[in-house]
C-alpha cells in the first residue's frame, strides 16, 4: 500500500472555447492591464491517494477524472505525483 | 465564380453513391435525394455550387431546421388547433399570445438533446442561451426560464455503460450545473421543470430548455427585413469554429465515435456577453429604432440572413469580412454556417444606424454591419470583393418535405388481477423513494427561482425549509398588473412508452390539472416532442399516435400549441429514447395573491379527491414496482377536464379550497405524502369500499383529470360540486402528524410524515451527494 | 427633503440582474431612483444613496463581487469614501453586499485598499435558492433597518453561493468581538422559534448566523438574503423587505 | 519590450476550510473511490504579459492579483514564470 499527493491540473483543449479566460481579459484590460493577452483559467485538484502501487493510482485517477472531474470533449488533464 | 480566398468548388457531375459519400465526407448530412436535387438546381444554372453553397443547403435542409419528417403531421395536428388569445403563433421563433389589453406573453420551447449528451455543461448553458435569445428577438424581457431534463438511471452500473456514452450521472450534473451557471448569470428565474430517470434516455439523454418573456403588444417585432435597403447589423458574441455542423449532428443518431468526431458542435455559452446583449437589444427595440430582429440559432449565419430576407420579400447582400471572428484562419463557408453563441441579427433602416450603434457601444456589445437588404428575391455573399455565393431564397429555404412511413405497434391491453401486497405502506415507501417521485431540490434549489422579484409561487413551497412540490410556478411579470404567469411543465414517459396515444393525451390533462391546481386558467401550450429516428417505420409510428393523441386531447379546450420543437434522432446504441412529447403549459391568474398552493393549511379542514379513479394501471408506478407490464392505460375526456376545472376554480374563487394537488404517479397515495411535506400536519383518510377495486388499488391509481383538495366549507364545497356534476368524495381531514389510510377501520397506511418525508428528500442526494 | 426628490443611484454593470426589483422598491415608495450604468455615473454627489444590486457582476468569474469592486474603486474610489464620510447611505444586497465587502467599507475597520474580510463560498459549495428567516439584531445604528424593530423576524428569500462571512484567520475573535461591541450585526438567520440554527436555516454556514452587517457609522450596509424580492408582505406576517427601504429613504429625508 | 508567459496559482491559505474539495472528496468517496483524502481545489490564471522587463511585469501582477485576483483574507498565491 502506498501514498501519493497529486495534483491534476485541468484545461480546455485547443480550440474550444473559454468565455471565462475571455472575460477576465477583458475585465483586466478595463482595470488598465492592457498588457495582457489569452487568458486562460486552469483548476487543479490536489489530492491524497492511495493504492497497491503506482500503476493502480493513475489507473484510479483516470477513472475519477472521467467520472466526475472532466469531460474528454473539451478538457485535458495532467498528472503530477507531488511526492 | 472563384475559387480564390478558400472557396472551392465541389463538383456534382458524379454517380449516385459518389454524391452520396460526398456528403458524408464534408459533414452536409444531405440525403441521396437531396444531393441529386442540388445537382439539377445548379445544373440548370450551368455551374457546380461552392463549399459555402452547399453547406448553406445542409444547414437549410436539415431536419432540425425544416421539419421535413415532422411539418405534413404537425400541419395536420397541432398547427391547426385554434384559440382566440392568440396574436401570432407557430411563424417565428417564439410564440406571441395575449396577457391583457396591452401586454403580451412569449413562450419558446426547444431541446438541446445532442450537444447535452456529448458535453452536457455547454451544452445545456447553450440551450438555454439559444432559447432566451428565441424570446428576445420578439422583442420581449424574458421573465422565466423552465428546464424538462431526462436521464438514464442514476444507479447504472459502469459496466453496462456502452462504450462512447457518458454516465448518467455524470451527464446529470454537467446538465444542472450548466443551467444553474447560465440562467443565474443572466438572471432570468429558472421556475419550472421535470426531471425524469428511464433506461431509454440512457444513450439518449433530453435536455429541453423553455423561456416565457412579456412584452408590450406596440413592441411587438417581426424576424424579417422590412424596407429595401435595411442594413443588417450583427450584434453580440463572435463567430468561431465553435458549433458547426450543430443542425445536421442534431440530425443524426448518436454513435460510438460522437464523443470525437462532434467536437466541432461543442459550444460554449457567455452569459456575460448574453445579458447585456439582451438589455441592448431590448433598449433599441423599444426606441423603435429595429425594423427586424432575429437570434442566430442553428444553422448561423446561413439561415438568419435567407430567412429574414425571404420573410420580407427581399433577397440580401452580405459583405462576409466584416463578420467579427474569434480566431484567424476561418474559411468562409464556416464563417457562414457557425452556430457562435450570443449573437443576433437587426435590420435597420439606414436613419437609425448610428442610434442603434451607440446603443450596443454604450453596453460594450460589438455590432457591426455586414450588409444589406436588396429587391431581388436572391442571397449574395461577397468575400473581400469577390462573389462566392449566389441563390434564390426561395431554393434555400424550401427544404424538401416527407411522408415517412407510419408502422403502428399494436398495444394489447387488458386488466389484469394482482394480489393485495402483504404491506402497503412499504410500497408507499418506495414510491417515494424512487428517483422520479423523489424531491428534486437537489436541482431546483441550485437554480435562482426568485430573481427579478417576480415569482409569487416558487416551485418548492411549504414552511420555509419544508417544501411541498408545487404543480405549477407562478410569475407576476408586469409591475403594473396584479396579473400572474402560472407556468407547469409536463409529461410521463412511462405512459407514453406503454401508450404513445393515451400517454400524449394523459400529459394535456396534467399540465391543465397542474395549472387548475394553483388556481390558473390554462391559456396556452408548448411541445418539444423528442422521438426517436423517423426513418423507422415504428419509431416514427409513435410519433403518429402522440400527435394524433395531443390533437385529440387539445382540439376542444380552446387553448393551443403557441410555439414548439420536434427533435428527432434520439437514438443511440441503445436504442430509441421512450416518446417524449413534453408539454409546457401557461395558465394565467387574475389575482397573484390568490394562488392556491399544495401544503396542508389547517387541521381539522376537510380533504377531499376529485374526479374518478379507475383500474388504470398501464404505465403506473405502482405495476412498475410490481414488475408488472400490463394493464389499461389512463384515459382522459377533455370535457370532463374542462367542466371540473372550472368548477374547481370558482371554488377556489370563492376561498372554499385552501389547498389542492394533481394526482400523477403514484396516484392518491403519493399526492397526499406530497401535501403533507410542506407543512408540519398529517391526514386521517378513510378509503370507500369499492366493487371493482381493492384499497391499494385506489390509493395507486393513475387515473386521470383528478386533484386531491383541502376544504373550508364542505357544505358549500359539496354543493357546487354536485350542481356542476363534478364526482367527488370526502376522504378524511387533515390532522396530526402522520398519514394514515384505513379501510373499514383497517389501516393500510400509518406512518409518520417525518418519515416519510425523510424517504423523499434523501433519494436524489444519496447519489449525488 | 422631500421623499419625491431623494436620488438614489442603483448602480449596473454587465451582470448585476437584481437592479430592476431594486429600483422598484424606492419607486414604489415615492422617491427618484435611477438605474446608473458605472460606466456612466458622473458623480456620486448627484445621488443620496448608493445601491448595488445583487446578481453575477462580470460573471463572478473571479470571485463575487471583485472585478465591480475593482471597477468602482477606479472609477469613483476616494469620492466613495468621502460620499460615505458625509454620511450618505451606501447600501448592497448580495452579490453588491460581496462588492461592498471587496471594497473594504464593510465592515470597514480599516481604511485600506484592500478588504478585511471575505464572502466565501457556501459550506455546501452550492448556490442555495431558498427562503430565510432573519432577526433583525441592530439596536438602531443601522440607518437601512431603523423601522425595523429589534428582535423582529423576518422571511426574505436567500439566493447565493457565496455568503459566507470571514475574517483573517488572525484577526477573528477581535473582529467578531467587535462586530458585536459596536452594534454592527444587523440581521442572523434562525429558525421557526427564533433560534440561531445551522443548515439549512442558516444557507451559507456563516460565524454567528451572520446575514447583514453595517459598518461602524451604520450608514453602510451589506446583506446577503433578498428584501427587495420580498418588498410585499405576501405572508401577512406583518413585516416585509419593505422596511428596509422605507428606513433609508426616512433616514435620508431626515438628513 | 519583453513577452513572458505566466501561470498566477491562487490557493486557500492555511487553515481555510475548502468547501469545494470537501464536497468533491464526498463525489469521489459515493463513485467508489474510497481511497481519497484531503483534497484541495486550486484555481490558476495562465496568461501571456509584455513589458518593459521582468521586474516590472512582476509589479504588474502582484498589482493585478491584489486589485483582482485575490482576497488577502482567504487566498495566496504563487508566480511561475512559464517561457
Ligand atoms: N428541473 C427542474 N427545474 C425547475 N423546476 C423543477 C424541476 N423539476 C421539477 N421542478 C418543479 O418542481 C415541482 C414539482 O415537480 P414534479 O414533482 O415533477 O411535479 P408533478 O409531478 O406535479 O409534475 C414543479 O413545480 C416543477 O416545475
Ligand atoms: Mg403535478
Amino acid at each position: 500500500m502506498i501514498y501519493l499527493k497529486v495534483e491534476i491540473k485541468v484545461g480546455l483543449k485547443e480550440g474550444i472555447p473559454d468565455p471565462e479566460g475571455v472575460n477576465i481579459k477583458k475585465s483586466l484590460k478595463l482595470l488598465g492591464f492592457e498588457n495582457v493577452e489569452n487568458v486562460e483559467v486552469k483548476k487543479s485538484y490536489v489530492m491524497e491517494i492511495s493504492g497497491k502501487d503506482e500503476k493502480k493510482i493513475r489507473e484510479d485517477i483516470d477513472m475519477m477524472c472521467k467520472k466526475l472531474l472532466i469531460n474528454p470533449v473539451i478538457h485535458d488533464y495532467k498528472v503530477d505525483m507531488i511526492k | 465564380m472563384s475559387s480564390k480566398q478558400n472557396v472551392f468548388e465541389i463538383n456534382l457531375d458524379l454517380p449516385d453513391e459518389q454524391l452520396l459519400e460526398l456528403s458524408n465526407k464534408i459533414g452536409v448530412g444531405l440525403s441521396l435525394d437531396e444531393m441529386k436535387s442540388v445537382k439539377n438546381y445548379f445544373k440548370e444554372k450551368g455551374r457546380n455550387p461552392t463549399d459555402i453553397e452547399i453547406q448553406a443547403i445542409g444547414q437549410a435542409w436539415s431536419e432540425h431546421c425544416c421539419y421535413k419528417s415532422s411539418k405534413n403531421l404537425l400541419k395536420k395536428f397541432i398547427f391547426n388547433i385554434e384559440a382566440p388569445q392568440n396574436i401570432f403563433v407557430i411563424k417565428e421563433d417564439a410564440g406571441v399570445v395575449e396577457f391583457d389589453k396591452d401586454y403580451a406573453y412569449v413562450l419558446a420551447l426547444e431541446s438541446h438533446n445532442h450537444p447535452s449528451a456529448v458535453e452536457p455543461y455547454g451544452g445545456a448553458a447553450t440551450g438555454v442561451g439559444g432559447i432566451l435569445r428565441d424570446v428576445v428577438c420578439m422583442g420581449a424581457q424574458p421573465v422565466a426560464l423552465i428546464d424538462p431534463i431526462f436521464f438514464g438511471p442514476l444507479d447504472l452500473p459502469y459496466d453496462q455503460l456502452p462504450k462512447g456514452l457518458k454516465h448518467p450521472e455524470f451527464l446529470f450534473r454537467g446538465v444542472v450545473a450548466g443551467i444553474r451557471d447560465y440562467g443565474n448569470r443572466v438572471g432570468i428565474p429558472t421556475v419550472s421543470g421535470s426531471v425524469y430517470f428511464h433506461p431509454g434516455y440512457t444513450g439518449n439523454c433530453l435536455v429541453n430548455v423553455g423561456c416565457v418573456g412579456i412584452i408590450k403588444k406596440e413592441d411587438i417585432i417581426h424576424s424579417r427585413v422590412k424596407e429595401l435597403g435595411d442594413i443588417f447589423v450583427m450584434v453580440g458574441g463572435r463567430t468561431g469554429k465553435d458549433g458547426i455542423h450543430g443542425v445536421n449532428f442534431a440530425s443524426a443518431e448518436l454513435d460510438e465515435t460522437s464523443e470525437t468526431s462532434s467536437r466541432s458542435a461543442v459550444q460554449a455559452g457567455d452569459p456575460l456577453t448574453k445579458e447585456p446583449l439582451i438589455h441592448a437589444c431590448l433598449e433599441a427595440n423599444a426606441k423603435k429604432l429595429l425594423n427586424g430582429m432575429k437570434d442566430l440559432g442553428g444553422g448561423g449565419l446561413s439561415c438568419v440572413v435567407g430567412e429574414m430576407a425571404h420573410a420580407g420579400g427581399f433577397g440580401a447582400k452580405i459583405k462576409l469580412e466584416k463578420v467579427l471572428l474569434k480566431e484567424k484562419g476561418m474559411k468562409p463557408w464556416e464563417i457562414w454556417i457557425s452556430e457562435s453563441q450570443e449573437r443576433m441579427m437587426l435590420a435597420v433602416s439606414k436613419e437609425n444606424l448610428s442610434k442603434v450603434l451607440e446603443i450596443f457601444d454604450m453596453w460594450d456589445v460589438e455590432a457591426v454591419v455586414i450588409g444589406e437588404a436588396i429587391a431581388e428575391k436572391r442571397v449574395l455573399v461577397y468575400y473581400q470583393g469577390e462573389k462566392i455565393f449566389d441563390m434564390d431564397s426561395e431554393f434555400l429555404t424550401g427544404g424538401p418535405l416527407y411522408a415517412r412511413d407510419v408502422k403502428i405497434v399494436k398495444r394489447d391491453q387488458k386488466d389484469i388481477q394482482t394480489q393485495a401486497p402483504k404491506d402497503t405502506n412499504d410500497i408507499l415507501i418506495k414510491m417515494l423513494s424512487d428517483p422520479n417521485i423523489a424531491s428534486k431540490d437537489w436541482v431546483i434549489l441550485q437554480y435562482d427561482h426568485t430573481v427579478r422579484g417576480s415569482t409569487s409561487l416558487t416551485p418548492l413551497y411549504g414552511d420555509v425549509v419544508n417544501f411541498s412540490p408545487q404543480d405549477s410556478s407562478i410569475v407576476k411579470p408586469v409591475e403594473e398588473l396584479s396579473k400572474g404567469l402560472v407556468i407547469s411543465t409536463a409529461v410521463n414517459p412511462f405512459l407514453l412508452e406503454y401508450d404513445p396515444y393515451w400517454g400524449a393525451a394523459s400529459a394535456i390533462d396534467e399540465i391543465y390539472r397542474n395549472i387548475v391546481a394553483v388556481g390558473g386558467r390554462p391559456h396556452s401550450l408548448a411541445d418539444c416532442l423528442n422521438f426517436g429516428n423517423p426513418e423507422k417505420p415504428e419509431s416514427f409510428g409513435d410519433f403518429y399516435q402522440a400527435v394524433t393523441g395531443l390533437n385529440f386531447a387539445t382540439k376542444d379546450l380552446q387553448i393551443s400549441f403557441s410555439s414548439g420543437n420536434v427533435s428527432l434522432y434520439n437514438e443511440s446504441m441503445t436504442g430509441s429514447c421512450p416518446p417524449t412529447p413534453t408539454i409546457v403549459g401557461i395558465g394565467i391568474i387574475d389575482d397573484v395573491d390568490k394562488k392556491i398552493t399544495s401544503n396542508f393549511k389547517k387541521e381539522g379542514n376537510s380533504i377531499y379527491l376529485i374526479g374518478n379513479t379507475n383500474r388504470e394501471f398501464g404505465g403506473s408506478l405502482y405495476y412498475r414496482l410490481l414488475g408488472i407490464n400490463g394493464g389499461i392505460s389512463p384515459k382522459m375526456n377533455p370535457e370532463n377536464l374542462m367542466n371540473y376545472s372550472k368548477t374547481l376554480l370558482s371554488c377556489m374563487e370563492s376561498g372554499i379550497i385552501v389547498s389542492c394537488h394533481d394526482l400523477s404517479e403514484g396516484g392518491l397515495a403519493v399526492a397526499i405524502a406530497e401535501m403533507s411535506f410542506g407543512s408540519d400536519f398529517g391526514a386521517s383518510i378513510d378509503l370507500p369500499v369499492l366493487k371493482n377495486m381493492r384499497a391499494d388499488e385506489f390509493i395507486f391509481s393513475e387515473s386521470n383529470t383528478r386533484w386531491v383538495v383541502e376544504v373550508k366549507n364542505d357544505d358549500r364545497f359539496e354543493s357546487i360540486l354536485r350542481n356542476a356534476n363534478v364526482p367527488f368524495l370526502k376522504l378524511g381531514k387533515v390532522k396530526g402528524n402522520r398519514i394514515e389510510m384505513k379501510q373499514n377501520g383497517v389501516k393500510i397506511i400509518d406512518a409518520s410524515v417525518e418519515k416519510l418525508r425523510e424517504k423523499w428528500k434523501n433519494v436524489i442526494w444519496e447519489h449525488l451527494g | 427633503m422631500d421623499k419625491s426628490e431623494i436620488k438614489v443611484c442603483v448602480l449596473r454593470i454587465e451582470g448585476t440582474n437584481n437592479e430592476e426589483e431594486l429600483y422598484y422598491a424606492f419607486k414604489r415608495l415615492g422617491a427618484s431612483p435611477e438605474l446608473v450604468h458605472l460606466k456612466k455615473l458622473k458623480d456620486i454627489f448627484d445621488y443620496n444613496c448608493l445601491m448595488i444590486p445583487g446578481g453575477f457582476s462580470t460573471g463572478d468569474y473571479v470571485r463575487a463581487g471583485a472585478i465591480f469592486a475593482s471597477r468602482i474603486r477606479a472609477k469613483i474610489g476616494n469620492n466613495l469614501h468621502k460620499f460615505i464620510d458625509d454620511g450618505w447611505p451606501v447600501g448592497g444586497i448580495c452579490n453588491g453586499f460581496q462588492v461592498l465587502v471587496e471594497l473594504g467599507v464593510l465592515p470597514g475597520f480599516t481604511r485600506r485598499e484592500y478588504p478585511d474580510a471575505c464572502l466565501f463560498l457556501n459550506d455546501s459549495a452550492r448556490f442555495e435558492c431558498r427562503p430565510t428567516l432573519l432577526k433583525h439584531e441592530s439596536k438602531g445604528k443601522c440607518v437601512f433597518t431603523r423601522n425595523i424593530p429589534k428582535g423582529e423576524i423576518m422571511l426574505v428569500p436567500s439566493a447565493h453561493g457565496e455568503g459566507k462571512l470571514l475574517f483573517p484567520k488572525d484577526k477573528e475573535s477581535e473582529y467578531y468581538n467587535k462586530l458585536f461591541e459596536n452594534d454592527q450585526v444587523v440581521f442572523r438567520y434562525v429558525d421557526k422559534d427564533g433560534e440561531y440554527a445551522g443548515y439549512p436555516w442558516n444557507p451559507n454556514g456563516s460565524a454567528y448566523n451572520i446575514a447583514g452587517i453595517c459598518n461602524e457609522a451604520g450608514n453602510v450596509f451589506g446583506m446577503m438574503p433578498h428584501p427587495e424580492r420580498a418588498f410585499f408582505d405576501k405572508n401577512k406576517s406583518g413585516m416585509s423587505g419593505m422596511n428596509v427601504f422605507k428606513s433609508v429613504l426616512d433616514y435620508i429625508e431626515e438628513k
